[in-house]
């Protein structure tokens, strides 16, 4: 695994803020939109069309060269790789979305409340997260692999345990910024639950840092995948993943070395796009960051 | 102060205490069994119990916990049910390798990401600047395996300059252990320096912003001078928590790499001892990770209060 | 005739959108100081900026800018010159001194580091050394202990006074000072403005101060640039420009800062036409009416406290007491804070920001303004009246509930009955929800046509259209949120208002306008105020009854126009001294 | 770094450059012993490095499956076949220096029974009796006769330890062979030295280093970049054809006794109608699985009987040719439709590919495979083998003459024919030639009512440096025996 920060760039606080070329992000951010949205369009062609069953084996194709027939070959089982790349979108953004969904689903709520009760409660919650913070996503997955079996939910859910301290450890820092505005003060004063203070006033507040933290996530989630694939923790066959279709034309490399481009190419669009659209949104989001008015 | 270390400590052990259940309650529920395991396929389900019994796993969980966890605190990590060996060698040898592959691929990646971060901060504007920083971006995005496999490919297998794998102790052969090293490190290290290197740009330019760093400007410092001399400490900070957790997470993450070199570094130990459900070895091997990680977190803490006085004060 | 230490001829600043400095020009004579003075956004920092070369680098500028005994223009310079220019010849302090110094750097290596940069000393050794001597002459009292100190170990007034020391280490020429002592407290403010005026006369430094409060100018400088949206509108003595303004912005905006004179409705000069409050509409819910009913049958008798001085170490005095039931009685008050790492090193140690047996009334009706200085305990006073931190002893009755001990739940009521409006318009607004959703908080059990028609009136009792209610808080100017602010504070009825530094953020102008609007809203609803603020012109205006606070206690109070006027405390007077009126002023600089 | 690189260019790899012959070899494998001792620890690993090397008995196996004499010089058998009378080789000793006599034999042979719990104690539960004639002269007789015992005493079982030795067989291997273990790390290599005190003729190499991969693809590259000399066994042959081409190399092909068997639970109810097993035998064209999981490297041999045995039966690979149409047939037949079984493999290379060759072709015939890949070998251990909660699964059956135990009732096949089992136990103890014949009919018969689909005969494969001589190219046993290389 590429042992990039689990708790991604955003980590560092909401004041340590990457600002990149280009006014407000714009031009990061469309293009961290456009290759994301290449990968989603692929994903949701790929549900009713590909070119070729990507699923199936045929022992009459095996590893065709990129040509007019198979526009990017095909596998050692015949497949074809477009229709496998055009499939495996869906396992790639699947393992984001279900990833990040979990870190932030368990982080966000525990960092929000340990933000909001400062003293004892925080420092408790605080210590449990450092612990979790100690069993790195990878060491899930091998130990919820042995215990769950491999495959693609393990994945998904060692990823998701694995980031959400990071998310926790975000959320808190930014609730406790959050915490000490007046508006907060004065939905006290007006009488407001701690509950509809965490709804309304933190979450929406906080979620300009959380969703940079969520698209710096989603691609050291997708990258993740791919070393657990190599690993055999990944997605099972016959079901197309990027990561698998890595691991298996590793085999390849001197048969057809272009079989190991087209996963890795995949994979780096969509880690790139969502690394650009981190930075695009950080930048956007950062309040310094807007022309005054 | 003495008090506040004391606690400090304190808190640590606790923490190290609560993890040590986490990890022994989250291997008890390991399914497969390690008698079976041991014995193959031609054993008797009578040869099964014999084993199970010989290897103390009959007996309930809080006993085994504190069995395993007491010999732990004394250093013992038990006897391996596989090579029936101590574990704490085994794992000592194997965290050697992990931490000086992760150590040697770190300081190449900072060799690489702080000029390189710098540089395409300063030049943020300029295209040359954003060339850099699109090199990073590419990067990050290129899975570490796949990186070790190129560089095997091109290094070891097509010019053969250097081993595809493998690990020499350093004691055994310098030479030999430093050829070794390099392809693993440089492989381990580019990620990380790509990673490294966008951390190092956006705390150099979130610096740059600083008004002590304008106030340098005003004192007639130029913008390199003002950045060197004031900035780069300030900018350390946020990079050196980045640092620290890539440290961390790479004791495990670095087993895609050992994989791809064949190392017998902690990850790939951890691999094939949970494959042979060797759960005492497990147990060791998780709980050494996990302490070393919260015990980097401790020391990225202290470096903190070294580089800032205001955490200084503090205690 | 010598020629001007600085010229500036023609300057325009502009962003690739917009143009924000449109052609100024003034000079700056030898040992002249110049004070440049407008509200938020009027492009007096940019100017500063742009003397000193350090535009942001989205801005360009064009025009000359010349300093004497320099032959290039400094807006063309190549960097190489400029960076010899800054700090030697030109020198810059900040507003800002909590960010200003390098944190991670001694002081006494920041104050070195300016004279070897410019080889102005031989050696580092020599450097220190005169940065001790520095650190001296800007008044630090341990100048070799506060050189070998970290910033954080230094309060924002000694943070200041080190900027200070760094600027003038070279004696440069020319010194801009960007709003220099807004950051300060008044006392701290009076001390380092003091300071700055020596040091300049000291050296014939020409000074350019920039700053929004005219009172700062009357202080230290000659002649004063009155700057407006980009441009300079006036140009001229001190004493002739705050006596006979021309210009029409500068009129307002010297009426405005006068909160000594009012008109014959006894509001105070604002710049725009005068806000028209209307009408409460009846109040619809029985049980608001009740109240309203009670209110009308039993007129509040205005309740005059008596001018105290209470003196540390003697018998526990309980100030302003109410016979009967007062709106708030509390009693023997004491807050005490945990508070994580040590203080100053030379302040005394600010551990505690806490109350120390604090014990006063307030009638119902009663306007008591409450004053102290950053770290006094009156913005947690202020919090523990609003039941948002508890007392660590002492009990708070609100309106006859003990609320210092009371449950969330057994608070519901309470909290409907005392709101608060707050000092910064853009933090206290949530800048993710709808005007409507804001000023509707707090209330509760209500149908949504009835709030929506709530919030309606309210709005249009601060002034403001009932269209605002789908928009963001971002959208408004400083003063139109804190209309908000104080729409939602008024929408549940609520008997006590309590304000902390309600109109400090806010331009003068729009500062007047606020007050007026509060003043007429505490009349119309018959509120009890608790109005905390650091500005005597404010609490004279506004309250009735003034309680001085400092270090945790009250020190003295009484009717506002007995304790500002005949001080007893020496800190009230010091706080009276440092805050002249503008007569005051007036007649001091045309002397 | 690149002066590093510069310093270090020239200096990789076997290359000798003296005139002295390179008596080091490397050799990469791909399991790895998690310990030394295969008297408690199941697995291929700890034999095929210490068989023959370090260990030896009284028989071994030549590469061609022959049993031939080691520390047995020769042997005689009496005409009933119950007792054999084995004559010693003399001034044999162990690595410890106690020597090996006739007592060691009785001591390592009895100790089997009680002290062994993997690698096939009951192997030896023919012996009835062990009688040290002289110190080099040991008699053993059978309780009945058997001619699998021999065989059998080539593997394992059949290692002759010295008192001395067994304190600590985990760690410490005390065997007769030509070398001794001088190193072990687990998880990364194993090296072996000669043993000066050899009784036999010295071996050629006299530095052997185990290196253990992980990864098919690290061992090729460790070949192709000159770390290691030579890969026994090569595991995924689609790396196999780089080398062919290649003149540095060599690549030899020979027979190894691993059946890749695609296994149905013949006593679970999806399988346990003979028409329904006989479907899945006409659905799978096996020669697609070949060419598609295996590269088409393997041989089609449609029982669980190799080459190398001699009642192999070629035929037998044709008897259910890729049909079908007959195996919907078939299905109808039995009444079965919509037929959805628990397909759980063992989480290894060769089972994953195979299994979506397999799962796609059983989807045209209407059998819908649910694939789970089980973690090998622990989970896949507990719940296909122990616990036989599966329908199918595939899974290399690499002993030697396993065709035995698959037909006992109780193993996880759960194929219990009485007739078979019975031709099996005569089988071993009829004269030579009727046991050929008797092994031959039990096989077909297992194939006949398609016990299992044995897939193919997964080849073994061994790489080398061009230069090297002697390489063992079959594995009829578990060894792997470095006594012929040469370079």
């Amino acid at each position: 695994m590429t042992a990039v920060d689990p708790r991604g760039p955003a980590a560092t606080g909401p004041r340590r803020r990457p600002v990149t070329a280009g006014r407000n992000g714009g031009a990061t951010l469309w293009a961290g939109l456009v290759l994301v949205g290449l990968v989603v369009l692929a994903a949701v062609v790929s549900v009713w069309w590909t070119p070729f069953d990507p699923e199936g084996v045929f022992p009459d194709s095996i590893l065709q060269p990129p040509g007019t027939a198979y526009l990017l070959g095909t596998d050692s089982f015949g497949r074809d790789v477009f229709s496998s790349i055009l499939r495996g979108a869906q396992i790639a953004l699947l393992v984001g979305t279900v990833a990040v969904g979990i870190a932030a689903g368990l982080g966000v709520p525990f960092g929000i409340v340990a933000g909001m009760n400062p003293g004892r409660l925080d420092q408790f919650m605080m210590r449990g997260n450092d612990i979790s913070l100690a069993f790195p996503a990878l060491l899930l997955a091998i130990i919820f692999g042995a215990i769950f079996g491999a495959g693609t939910i393990t994945a998904m859910v060692a990823l998701g345990i694995g980031t959400a301290p990071a998310f926790a450890l975000i959320a808190r820092s930014g609730t406790m910024q959050i915490m000490s505005r007046e508006y907060v003060l004065a939905a006290r004063a007006a009488g407001k639950s701690g509950l509809f203070i965490g709804v309304r006033h933190i979450l929406p507040n906080i979620s300009g840092m959380l969703i940079v933290q969520a698209s710096v996530s989603f691609g050291i989630a997708v990258l993740a995948e791919a070393a657990l694939s190599y690993l055999g923790l990944g997605t099972p066959p016959p079901t197309p993943s990027w990561g698998r279709m890595l691991q298996e034309a590793q085999g390849y490399l001197f048969v057809e070395p272009l079989l190991i481009l087209w996963p890795g190419i995949a994979i780096a669009i969509l880690v790139l796009g969502f690394n650009l659209l981190g930075d695009g949104l950080r930048d956007r989001f950062d309040p310094r960051m807007q022309v005054k008015r | 102060m003495v008090l506040v270390v004391l606690r400090r400590i304190g808190l640590f052990a606790a923490t190290v205490v609560v993890a040590s259940i986490v990890t022994f309650l989250m291997l008890s529920i390991l399914p497969g069994n390690a008698a079976r395991i041991a014995l193959g396929v031609q054993a008797t389900e009578a040869d099964v119990a014999a084993q199970t019994k010989a290897m103390g796993l009959d007996r309930p969980a809080v006993v085994r916990y504190l069995d395993w966890f007491g010999h732990v605190l004394v250093g013992d990590f038990g006897t391996s049910t596989v090579s029936r060996r101590a574990i704490g060698p085994e794992i000592t040898d194997a965290l050697g390798i992990t931490v000086i592959l992760v150590l040697t691929s770190v300081v190449l990646a900072l060799l690489f990401a702080v000029p390189f971060g710098i540089l395409s901060a300063v030049r943020q504007r300029k295209p040359d600047g954003a060339i850099l920083s699109g090199i990073s971006q590419i990067g990050v995005a290129v899975p570490g395996f796949l990186a070790g496999m190129l560089l095997v490919t091109v290094f070891a297998v097509t010019l053969r300059w250097l081993p595809a794998g493998g690990w020499v102790d350093p004691g055994d052969d310098l030479g030999g252990f430093l050829q070794h090293l390099i392809l693993p490190a440089i492989a381990l290290g580019s990620v990380q320096g790509a990673v490294l290197s966008r951390y190092v740009r956006s705390s150099v330019l979130e610096v740059t912003r600083e008004d002590f760093i304008r106030t340098a400007r005003a004192k007639g410092l130029g913008v390199g001078r003002a950045l060197f001399r004031h900035g780069l400490r300030n900018a350390a900070v946020p990079v050196m928590t980045v640092l620290g957790l890539q440290i961390a997470s790479l004791l495990v993450g670095a087993v895609v790499i050992e994989r791809v070199f064949s190392l017998p570094g902690l990850g790939s130990l951890l691999l094939d001892k949970v494959a042979l459900r060797d759960l005492p070895a497990v147990q060791g091997i998780v709980l050494v990770l996990v302490v070393f990680v919260l015990l980097l977190n401790f020391l990225v803490d202290l470096a903190f209060t070294v580089i800032d006085p205001r955490l200084r004060s503090a205690s | 005739m010598t020629p001007p230490t600085l010229s500036v001829r023609d300057l325009r600043v502009g962003s690739p959108f917009a143009e924000l400095l449109h052609g100024i020009s003034f000079d700056v004579a030898a040992g002249e100081r110049v004070g440049l003075i407008g509200e938020s956004g009027s492009g007096k920092s940019l100017t500063a900026t742009s003397v000193m070369g350090l535009l942001p680098e989205t801005l360009t500028a064009t025009g000359t800018v010349r300093l004497n005994g320099v032959d290039a223009n400094l807006l063309t310079a190549p960097e190489r010159s400029l960076n010899q220019l800054r700090g030697n010849t030109l020198a810059m302090v900040f507003q800002e001194p909590m960010t200003a110094l390098n944190p991670l750097m001694r002081v006494g290596a920041q104050v070195a580091e300016i004279m070897t940069v410019h080889h102005t000393e031989p050696g580092r050794r020599q450097a220190w050394e005169r940065a001790v001597t520095l650190l001296a002459q800007v008044k630090l009292s341990n100048p070799r202990a506060a050189a070998q100190a970290f910033p954080h170990q230094l309060s924002g007034g000694q943070r200041q006074r080190v900027m200070l020391a760094m600027a003038m280490a070279n004696n440069p020429q020319l010194l801009l000072c960007d709003e220099p002592t807004t950051a300060l407290d008044v006392t701290v403010q009076a001390e380092v403005l003091k300071l700055l005026a020596n040091l300049v006369a000291d050296r014939s430094t020409a000074l350019l101060l920039i700053t929004h409060d005219i009172a700062v100018v009357a202080e230290v400088c000659q002649r004063v640039l009155v700057m407006y949206q980009g441009n300079i509108v006036e140009d001229g003595p001190v004493a002739r420009v705050l006596t006979a303004p021309q210009h029409a912005h500068t009129q307002k905006l010297i009426a405005a800062s006068d909160l000594s004179a009012v008109d014959a409705r006894g509001r105070l000069h604002t710049r725009s036409r005068p806000v028209i409050v209307t009408p409460i509409t009846p109040a619809v819910d029985s049980a608001q009416r009740t109240i309203e009913a009670d209110a009308t049958a039993a007129p509040i008798l205005p309740h005059r406290a008596a001018h105290q001085h209470l003196e540390r170490g003697g018998p526990p005095v309980i100030f302003n007491a109410v016979a009967g039931a007062p709106a708030i009685r509390v009693r023997a008050l004491s807050r005490q804070y945990r508070r994580r790492g040590g203080g100053g090193l030379f302040a005394p140690a600010p551990v505690v920001h806490g109350l120390r047996d604090v014990s006063f009334d307030v009638a119902e009706g009663q306007r008591l303004g409450i004053v102290g200085e950053s770290g006094s305990g009156k913005s947690t006073l202020m919090r523990i009246l609003c039941a948002l931190d508890r007392p660590s002893s002492g009990t708070v009755d609100v309106l006859g509930q003990p609320i210092g001990t009371a449950s969330e739940r057994q608070l519901r009521d309470f909290r409907s009955q005392v709101q608060i409006v707050f000092q910064d318009p853009m933090g206290s607004l949530d800048p993710r929800m709808k005007v409507r959703d804001i000023v509707a908080e707090p209330l509760h059990n209500v149908n949504r046509a009835e709030v929506r028609a709530r919030v309606e009136a309210q709005l249009s009792a601060v002034g403001l259209d009932a269209d605002v209610m789908g928009r963001h808080p971002h959208q408004f100017s400083g003063g139109q949120r804190q209309r908000i602010s104080i729409a939602r504070a008024l929408i549940s009825r609520p008997r006590i208002l309590v304000a902390d530094e309600a109109v400090s953020a806010l331009d003068v102008s729009v500062r007047a306008q606020v007050l007026n609007l509060l003043a007429d809203l505490v009349d119309e609803y018959q509120l009890t105020l608790v109005f905390v603020s650091h500005d005597l012109g404010v609490i004279r205006h506004l309250c009735d009854t003034v309680a001085v606070i400092s270090d945790g206690r009250i020190v003295e109070g009484g009717p506002t126009a007995d304790v500002l006027d005949h001080p007893l405390h020496p800190y009230t007077r010091q706080l009276v001294g440092a805050m002249p009126s503008m007569h005051q002023l007036a007649r001091r600089v045309s002397n | 770094m690149l002066a590093s690189l510069g310093l270090v260019g020239c200096s990789v790899g076997t290359a000798s450059t003296g005139t002295e012959p390179d008596t080091s070899l490397t050799v990469g494998l791909l399991a790895t012993p998690g310990n030394l001792d295969y008297t408690t620890t199941a697995g291929a690993a700890i034999p095929q490095a210490l068989l023959y090397n370090v260990y030896e008995g009284l028989v071994k196996l030549d590469n061609d499956g022959t049993i031939m004499p080691l520390l047995a010089k020769s042997w005689t058998v009496s005409g009933d076949g119950l007792v054999y009378d084995f004559q010693l080789n003399e001034g044999v000793t162990f690595s410890d220096g106690s020597p090996f006599t006739a007592a060691s034999v009785k001591f390592s042979l009895e100790r089997v029974k009680d002290n062994w719990s993997a690698n096939g104690p009951a192997y030896l539960d023919p012996i009835a009796q062990i009688e040290v004639v002289s110190d080099s002269q040991v008699r053993i007789t059978l309780s009945k006769p058997s001619n699998s015992w021999l065989f059998n005493m080539s593997g394992p079982v059949g290692t002759m330890f010295t008192e001395s030795g067994i304190a600590d067989l985990a760690t410490d291997a005390v065997g007769t062979g030509p070398y001794t273990v001088s190193s072990f790390k687990t998880g990364d290599s194993l090296v072996l030295a000669t043993n000066a005190d050899y009784w036999g003729e010295a071996p050629y190499m006299s530095d052997v280093t185990l290196r253990y991969f992980t990864d098919a693809t690290a061992q090729t590259n460790a070949l192709l970049s000159g770390d290691i000399s030579l890969i026994s066994g090569i595991s995924q042959f689609q790396l196999v054809d780089q080398f062919k081409s290649n003149a540095d190399f060599q690549v030899l092909e020979g027979a190894s006794t691993g059946e890749v068997t695609l296994s149905m639970n013949n006593a679970g109810a999806a399988f346990s109608d003979v028409r329904v097993r006989q479907a899945v035998m006409y659905a799978i064209d096996r020669q697609a699985v070949l060419d598609t999981a295996n590269s088409g490297y393997g041989l089609l041999i449609g029982s669980m009987v190799p080459p190398t045995d001699l009642w192999y039966d070629a035929s037998l690979a044709d008897l259910y040719p890729y049909d079908p149409d007959k195996a919907i047939e078939l299905l109808d037949q039995a009444g079965v439709s919509d037929l959805s079984v628990a397909f759980k493999i063992p989480n290894l290379p060769y089972a994953v590919a195979g299994a979506q060759v397999v799962k796609d072709q059983l989807d045209k015939v209407g059998i819908t495979a649910n694939v789970t890949v089980l973690e090998f070998p622990a989970v896949w251990l507990d719940e296909v083998f122990a616990n036989h909660d599966y329908d199918m699964s595939l899974i290399m059956h690499s002993e030697p003459r396993d065709a035995t135990s698959f037909a006992v009732p109780s193993y996880y096949a759960g194929y219990d024919s009485p007739e078979v089992i019975a031709k099996f136990a005569q089988a071993d103890a009829a004269d030579a030639a009727t046991h050929v014949e008797l092994m031959r009919e039990a096989t077909r018969t297992m194939t006949e009512e398609a016990a299992a689909n044995w897939l193919y005969l997964q080849p073994a494969i061994s790489l080398a440096d061009a230069d090297l001589l002697g390489v063992p190219k079959n594995t009829p046993s578990l060894a792997l025996d470095l006594s012929t290389i040469a370079r």
